[in-house]
């Protein structure tokens, strides 16, 4: 309900552009996995299938100074930030003209021009990252925010808990954006963690401000991050939000599957975020079909200039394999 | 003799310890429901339970030094830690404490346990995910660094190493699971400590271990063909080294490269290379070669990934050129 | 008034025994400073004056097929567990006659056979360590207990959130003793803990039951860690113990000990842990002054004779440098 | 010209970096309130206030990643790991994130981060208090490692190493913050990557760093009674490493050995006596020497510790026997 009263107070650009968004990470994603059984992409490959309303509902809440930091799922991150879906597309296939030359590939997306920090590979390793860029727009006396996407699998690293308690201690302007997807790799987060599947009440003992919401419904996702990132800086410390969601993939294109029942997949699948926030939309009367067609056959010209742009950029010529291992001297 | 993967020959050993020890249990990310990110493990859950075949959570620092403490009363746990990178957020537990707890208890405790771990680049997962530190492990006294090049070693020395009372690192080098090897049905083992004279010869020595071993085999392959006969030891052990078997060959030889996939500043080349020119300097007709991926984090895209793996070709050049060959 | 109740409870032996391993602890160390100050003592010596009712109230109640882990401030912790005071100062002095042959040093004192399994100088490492133990323990189908010993510090690396959540997710034997004396070296608890001061409700989202205790009192230390270890040996999962302390001393015998002032410091002298319990007995007509008299000369003996003992033993020999480095082949 | 102890030398280049730069900040365990766990921050606190000496909890990995994270806008941050040894715990934050972040995001993000360690032996704490990992790091491309043996240098690298934007491992050794050394008044720097020569001389090459650099000097004074004539060159950092000043030297007294406190087996000794004889190995008379510590744990003991730290008469001996002089 929450959410249609929302839908009914959205304007109908802001409507479209939600729907775009989550449908342009949906279309990528699914050319991606194209590209990668075409072997074009190769490495690892993390799709964020079933999670989009996550990224979207949050990131958008942000403003250009602030800044945007996850973990290795992170094409819905990058997408959703403004990255260039073709600089995007290049990188997965390790071209020249990607957003990280081709030298990162999925997970390790860079564009510091639009603050996105990075996916980063190592399970919490962007914890402690984050925990320094806001301490640096600390320092330096800006009232920018940082959002940290992290999995639940993340939670059980140390990691987690220093980072926690540094942001808390020192008033720390993070947005702690957890993505409970119910797995990490194939380990169901009941056999992974004391608390079990509901992590939010970990934030307590830091004294940090924390919240569970449908991260399927992107309006729900919306308004609660957008308060929390107001609250955040006002410069009175961290808040946690955590997003329940569900991978509709597997972990990465190598996951044999075999650990989640057919039966949970089907009934998580049933709540796709982007055909329920289409039929709210559509029962609000927010939108009409049309549009939603026409946005549709946007995204996917979108997709295919950047299928087409990563396939036709060139590789990194071989001396690039050396350079950018140390800071150019002048940038001091 | 049946051909075996290697992947199959460490499931093999592995469940060898578990039917064999009631003290072997397995811990790791993974390992279980999933079947193990490499499919090592496939199918053990089921037939082990959950109680030996040890799905953890994401903490490595714990389950690593849960596996040192079992070890400490007795128990002889197999960690897997799913790739080497990651035992950089486990290294304290492995340095200051597996490693350092006989000797600073004057031998009071032991710890016989085994670190599985996957190592090596060529996948193209990039900076983060692509290196091997065999070669830091290997400077640890206190620890054993056994590197398999194949199925019939991966077993024999797994074997032996369940019958050694330290902590050991078994690194499997990711691009060699699907290496296919005689591994004969009759029990063996491969003691460690012993390197393996992969292919005998009599003008140049190549020294390799883990991925490179194959390299060294296919540049020695291709040395023929210009008949240049090359002798390729696989050194099979970082720790403990077995210098005597490189020693024997070059005093033959007078030639020598070492092989190695990771930097080469820092490189494990470098202390074998030192110690073979201290040993025999004057058996040596030029320097002590090291043949080592450059000084580069990995990069993701393939055309450029390549370039920092050694391969045959670069190996045979390198030597015909330095050697005069 | 628990404690007095429970004092008039205790059989006298174990109201001497008390008062003696709390004195020997204290007069162990007064010796080890002042070999330290003649140089005989060397390296990083940490005492635990003013702690010493936690080990003698926590540990006297484990049984000896039960573990001890514990961090470098280790002296109490091995002596109430029955290392010999002699072994225990000839490795302060760094002889081959020390219970870790001269290798370890005062922050790595060891004794197996007692199962004491070390004192660990790595802030934090020795949980992981006794997770191990109990794991051991727990698949070996045993009901022994381990004993954990760490500091306010060391609950802030990341190896303690891995530690509690992995010995709740596996239930495993575990008493975490947590001696909260708050400082971390100079750091007050106040500024290295989101959470402030007290510490024990951190163990909530763990599942962890969890209490606070004074531990300066050894009486009530004793009747919750008997309670804490009845509970853990019924196989149901860890507890967790915070005993609330002050160092008297300096962190070392390096610490400058300009952070705390000095009213503050008196203010704690003034309830020595040795002093109260010394009353409290005498007020309950439990014991009388001339048993303590005669148990602190005692306590002196065993002192010098340590001493002694340390000072006449032999240095390593120089080929001790290399043994022990690894296992004795045949061990297997 | 003014004697200053090398911690002297520390605070003084701290300082500096707290005074002139306002995107200079310190952080670490017990820098502020405590002083420095060796007093290099005495005074700082009070002086410069908590925003920028912050004194942290017990995370290592958060607060060098806290570092990091800082750096990659804009802050220039100098954090403190009380030793070398506790780098462990923090040891992905350094390999997998410092030292990758340039090369993974290709150069859109830079790491101006210096982590100021302690390192070395010889204290009596034992094994997991004594190590020495600058080798390690010095493996790792994206990383620098400087390790200043002198007041002087330490004050003029440290300089340059607020100047340079990569991830800098600063390693002082705990056994010379008590040396004294000539420190002028008037600014200068030391460049990173430039190799002093210590002690000029013709007849042997000893090349050392950090602790073993007084170690070489003072061999070489013993070495002069008998008139040998020894070139001791101080490395100052492990990367950029200077190799063509070591090679001039060789080139000229033919004969080198390399000195090092760290264990021997994976020692930096390694790789810098493989390039030497890799580079110029017919101008050697005889093998390039490694002195090494051995490889064991440190132990307690005082008589046995000193029998595992490279001495003078050791470097002496070995250098008499080995070469024959
Ligand atoms: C330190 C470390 N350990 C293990 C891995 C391997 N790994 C990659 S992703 C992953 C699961 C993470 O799960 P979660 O945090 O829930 O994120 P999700 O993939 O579900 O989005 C694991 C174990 C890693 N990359 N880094
Ligand atoms: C990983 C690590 N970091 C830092 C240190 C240095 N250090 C030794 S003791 C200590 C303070 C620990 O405080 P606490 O846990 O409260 O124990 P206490 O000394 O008060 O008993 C520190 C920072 C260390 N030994 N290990
Ligand atoms: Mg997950
Ligand atoms: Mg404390």
């Amino acid at each position: 309900m929450a959410t249609t009263l929302n839908i009914e107070t959205l304007a109908k650009e802001d409507a479209l552009e939600i729907f775009t968004q989550m449908l342009l990470i949906r279309r990528f994603e699914e050319e991606a996995e194209r590209l990668y059984r075409r072997g074009l992409v190769r490495g690892f490959l993390h799709t964020y299938i079933g999670e989009e309303a996550i990224a979207v509902g949050a990131i958008p809440n942000l403003r250009e100074d602030d800044y945007v930091i996850g973990h290795y799922r992170d094409h819905g991150h990058a997408l959703a930030r403004g990255v260039d879906p073709k600089a995007a597309m290049a990188e997965l296939c390790g071209k020249a003209t990607g957003c990280s030359g081709g030298k990162g590939g999925s997970m390790h997306l860079f564009d510091a021009e639009k603050h996105f920090m990075g996916g980063h590979a190592i399970v919490g390793g962007q914890l402690p990252l984050a925990i320094g860029i806001a301490l640096g727009v600390k320092l330096k006396k800006l009232d920018s925010v940082v959002m940290c996407f992290f999995g639940d699998g993340a939670v059980n690293e140390g990691e987690f808990h220093e980072a926690m308690n540094m942001a808390s201690l020192w008033k720390l302007p993070v947005v702690f954006m957890l993505e409970n997807n119910l797995y990490g790799m194939g380990t169901d987060v009941n056999r992974s963690r004391a608390g079990g599947a509901s992590i939010f009440g970990a934030a307590e003992p830091y004294m940090i401000p924390a919240v569970q919401i449908d991260g399927m419904d992107v309006m729900a996702v919306r308004e609660t991050v957008s308060e929390g990132i107001a609250k955040v800086r006002e410069g009175t410390g961290p808040v946690f939000i955590e997003a329940m969601a569900y991978r509709f993939h597997g972990h990465s294109m190598a996951d044999p599957s075999n650990y989640r029942d057919n039966e949970e997949v089907q009934e998580n699948r049933s709540r796709d975020p982007i055909d329920k926030f289409r039929e709210d939309c559509l029962e609000a009367g927010k939108i009409e079909a049309t549009d939603l067609e026409l946005a549709a056959e946007k995204v996917d010209l979108v997709v295919q200039e950047a299928r087409e742009f990563a396939e036709q950029s060139p590789e990194p010529a071989p001396e690039e394999l050396y350079t950018h291992i140390y800071a150019d001297p002048e940038e001091n | 003799m049946a051909e075996m993967l290697l992947r199959d020959a460490v499931s093999k050993a592995l469940m060898e310890a578990l039917d064999e020890d009631e003290r072997c249990f397995l811990m790791g990310e993974d390992i279980g429901a999933y079947g193990g990110a490499y499919a090592v493990t496939r199918g053990f859950l089921d037939k082990y339970g959950e109680e030996r075949v040890r799905d953890t959570p994401i903490s490595e620092s714990v389950f690593v030094g849960a596996g040192v403490g079992s070890a400490m009363i007795g128990m002889r746990p197999i960690v897997e830690v799913m790739t080497i990178n990651f035992t950089l957020v486990a290294m304290d537990q492995i340095i200051n404490h597996a490693a350092k707890l006989s000797y600073m208890s004057n031998g009071q405790l032991t710890v016989p346990l085994i670190i599985r771990t996957v190592t090596g680049g060529g996948g193209q997962l990039a900076a983060t995910h692509s290196q091997s530190f065999e070669n830091w492990y290997a400077s640890v006294p206190g620890l054993r660094v056994v590197v398999p090049a194949t199925p019939y070693d991966a077993l024999g020395m797994f074997r032996a190493s369940r019958k050694d009372n330290n902590p050991i690192i078994f690194a499997e080098h990711a691009l060699l699971y699907r290496v296919k090897g005689e591994v004969p049905e009759e029990y063996y083992e491969v003691p460690l400590g012993k390197a393996r004279i992969a292919k005998p010869g009599t003008d140049v020595t190549l020294v390799a271990y883990s991925g490179m071993v194959r390299v060294a085999e296919e540049a020695a392959a291709k040395l023929q063909e210009d008949n240049i006969s090359s002798e390729v030891i696989d050194l099979r052990c970082l720790s403990p080294l077995d210098l005597d078997t490189v020693i024997e060959s070059v005093k033959k030889t007078n030639r020598v490269a070492v092989v190695e996939e990771t930097w080469k500043t820092g490189g494990f080349s470098g202390t074998i290379a030192s110690d073979i020119q201290e040993a025999v300097f004057d058996d040596l007709d030029g320097p002590v070669l090291r043949i080592n991926g450059p000084d580069v984090p990995a990069p993701y895209a393939r055309n450029i990934e390549q370039l920092m793996i050694p391969n045959a070709d670069w190996v045979v050049e390198s030597v015909k050129y330095n050697f005069g060959l």
